[in-house]
């Protein structure tokens, strides 16, 4: 042999090391946590150590549901629902596209996805700001009540 | 500037809410807290001063610099070093000389006794410390001027930790780690050839959540990070316990992605976070890229005889308590909760509402 | 003057015909409804005549916020937080991309991307079936309980 | 499948509960209810069952079936069709002549009492309804016999609704509408030139919704759609009141986009919906494309005169209760809850968690 081409290594896919069959198991607990209690739960997909098949595994079994958001904040995060409605798949993205951290959330909605409540109140205060921009001679601040 | 918190910190640099429930999420994995932990960690970070820091390099190769600045670009990781001052650092500030050592006086003075205090490099003794100065000053001189002032100091990397490659046989300038110098200060030893930029980010981010050093092992390291070991935590292991191993370099069990204990794999000696970390922004790391373990985080590694040799001691199967959650929870469902890194954690993690008071000290 | 050609129509912006700014202080009022009782509502698009000019207006003050969204179902619905927390324009499309109907949200989230209530209970049905295939012979039903 | 509800039916073919969650929000926007309604809605739709519906033309050019059945493909509008169980449509179904008619005969008597009757096209009366008859009965005839066993009828399109086109001066085969025929039934007119797709749609969805024919005006057209005119909720409407409009096709006010009123348009005589549910998935309507309302919705539109010819009374510039609340509303920011077509839900509007029996009659 000369030269790293002579190397023969090959990629042969050798089923995982189980560790998605422990995921699997806690993601239905919880799951059962949410349906009977309506409590909300996480889990570190780097918590365990998982081999690519696990992946794949983890990603056939729960399969694809019907949404998917990206929130851009601190470079993305990608979110989609799994085919099992109420488990979510939430990977935080750093700017250059590297995984930061992936968490399988069970929930009625991923918590990042949600509106802070603070940032509400700011909100709140940029629309006036901006209204009173687009026309300064309206009355301000006091809105309108909608109990008409 | 210096009083604000770590969340108008990161507001001034236009990082929303979500963002910074992000960076704690993030943190909280780094960490490895259970992730309903994320609101807590968020709770505290936004509360925190940013602590100040001064880092010296004594006996260095850089490698532990250049380690931590160039693992993410602008990510979580560059966040925890805005959040904390970084107010000297011989390699990365742009002042050098006896005008750089000013500014090292300076901070010094401002912070005396609050400051944290990062050491990369290993410490020579012989001669008078002559072997390695700065600026006229011997690094044990200025170790010692410095460590005075500090609230705490992080030994960044195996030279700072255990006198690492300049204490190897027949280590010719008398070089020792930090821990052999100063006694009166706690000390965090963070060890890696280089050290994994993950596991000084974290702890720095446990220093600045819970405004407290984390737990440490023997070897003075935080057991969140170096308390199970490489073959613990490595995906093949299930190949380690089915007896399948890579004979060669280029057999059929090194091509199957078999367990490389026979050779030579440090790993189940080896105490450090490569196998969940991962290295490059979690691209690989050594043995996935189909080469043992070389034991680069503990004492002496230099001096433990050949890479290649199979370690000669029977390893117990599975060793200590997290590895035997890790067995009854993968039958359980509750696998990741209870393999869960950090002990006090994990015997949270089953409940969701937890609080930061419960795992402080 | 012969053919349509000659017919001299160009198009001129005379900036809209002010229903944008009723639509804005709707939206103004309902904020201030989620911020202090945390009350959800929305807006039906349909509901005032806006011309593009207004809806342009209507773009232009709200702005971009962090998240994007797409749920499928019935076609896309499409979604994005608004530059105002809390506000969500959420459009709903036919399978051929033609607009159903429009509205804008003041919520902590758009209703459409939480998870239904009884989805969750098919989704722990389904992981079940999905968990017993994959491995018939593990003990199914009763999820191991997570407090330990 | 006779029994199903229309969720059932809905899952049945593979629309998942945010699927009729956004059917049933398109639906309360399209019955112009508050939005807050659309979880009432669904909750009322999904517990009812499928209505049977028969459809019959008449004296017709087939316009009104095609604006319906060409309208969205796979829509909204295609699954409230589903959601009904059309047993029988002249011109839809693949039957023809006699077996097409004892399919009708069939249809009728299974759901004798129950079934929803549609009718397009005028009836003629005079020469015993010899000029249009279907498998050799008259018109008339095939009318009495499916009205007898009808809950209700639906006039689709201005002829079945006032005699439309056929009706028009000299009449020659005596034309006349389903309400001149038929007293003993309630009659819902969906008039216009074609009829708007959505209107019918939204009528059958109030009818699934609330298991009742909505509120007509004086003329038998559902308030919700009719409620208002076209002048009223016209996006040109600004101009008008300022006073700006286009005098010919071609002059600067047409190009500016103003007011179409002294060019002919009957927008302030007609009630209709397409100023804001528009035509072909919501791209145009007349107005919007430069050319007044030629006011086909109303009774005998094809005899009033020029389409060209400006309405000659001067028309209040603010009609009803509904559009002056749309100038307090946009001073005070309420404007669309406040503006809302259909009386009913306009009071409701404001009040978040008004239900389904707030509505009801």
């Amino acid at each position: 042999m000369n030269g790293l081409n002579g190397i023969g290594v090959k990629v042969v896919h050798v089923g995982g090391n189980g560790n998605a069959h422990a995921v699997l198991r806690e993601i239905e607990a919880r799951l059962q946590l949410l349906v009977e209690k309506g409590e909300e739960g996480s889990i570190d997909l780097s918590g365990l150590p998982l081999m690519p098949e696990d992946y794949d595994l983890l990603e056939e079994t729960l399969g694809e549901g019907e949404v998917v958001a990206e929130v851009h904040s601190l470079g993305p995060t990608r979110i989609h629902e799994t085919g099992i409605p109420g488990v979510w798949w939430v990977t935080h993205y750093n700017s250059d596209d590297e995984v930061l951290a992936e968490f399988i959330e069970v929930a009625w909605c991923p918590e990042i996805l949600l509106t802070p409540e603070d940032d509400v109140k700011d909100g709140l205060e940029a629309l006036r700001a901006r209204l009173f921009e687009l026309n300064p001679k309206s009355p301000l601040g006091g809105a309108p009540s909608l109990d008409l | 500037m210096r009083d604000e918190t770590l969340l108008d910190t990161l507001k001034r640099r236009g990082i929303s809410r979500r963002g910074f429930l992000k960076f704690c999420a993030t943190t909280a994995s780094m960490l490895a807290l259970p992730p309903a932990m994320a609101a807590e960690v968020a709770a505290a970070l936004g509360k925190v001063r940013r602590p100040a820091v001064i880092w010296l390099s004594f006996q260095e190769c850089t490698g532990c610099t250049e380690s931590l600045t160039r693992a993410h670009s602008p990510s979580i990781e560059s966040l925890i070093f805005d959040a904390i001052s970084l107010d000297y650092h011989h390699t990365l500030q742009a002042a050098s000389g006896h005008a750089a050592e000013e500014a090292r006086e300076h901070s010094m003075k401002q912070d005396w006794g609050n400051y944290l205090l990062l050491v990369d490099g290993s410490i020579p003794l012989k001669d008078d410390g002559v072997y390695s100065t700065i600026a006229g000053i011997s690094n044990l001189q200025m170790l010692k001027d410095a460590a005075a002032g500090a609230a705490a100091i992080v030994s960044v990397g195996t030279c700072a930790a255990y006198g690492g490659l300049p204490h190897a046989n027949p280590n010719p300038t008398g070089a020792v780690s930090v821990s052999e110098i100063i006694k009166d200060k706690p000390i965090i030893n963070v060890p890696g050839c280089p050290p994994i930029p993950a596991v000084l980010t974290g702890v720095l981010a446990h220093y600045l959540t819970f405004g407290a050093i984390p737990d440490l092992d023997d070897l003075g390291r935080p057991k969140a990070f170096f308390g199970e070991s490489i073959h613990d935590r490595c995906y093949r292991r299930p190949f380690y316990d089915q007896g399948k191993f890579a004979k060669t370099f280029d057999d059929e069990g090194a091509r199957n992605g078999w367990c490389l204990f026979e050779l030579g794999c440090k790993g189940p000696t080896t105490h450090n976070a490569c196998a969940t970390t991962k290295w490059n922004g979690g691209t690989s790391w050594p043995v996935q890229s189909g080469h043992g373990c070389l034991g680069c985080s503990e004492p002496d590694f230099w001096d433990g005889g050949s890479f290649y040799k199979a370690l000669s001691t029977p390893i117990s199967p599975v060793t200590g308590a997290a590895a035997a959650a890790v067995a009854i929870g993968a039958a359980a469902g509750v696998a990741i909760g209870l393999a869960n890194r950090q002990t006090k954690a994990a015997a949270k993690a089953a409940h969701q509402k937890a609080t930061i008071a419960d795992l402080e000290k």
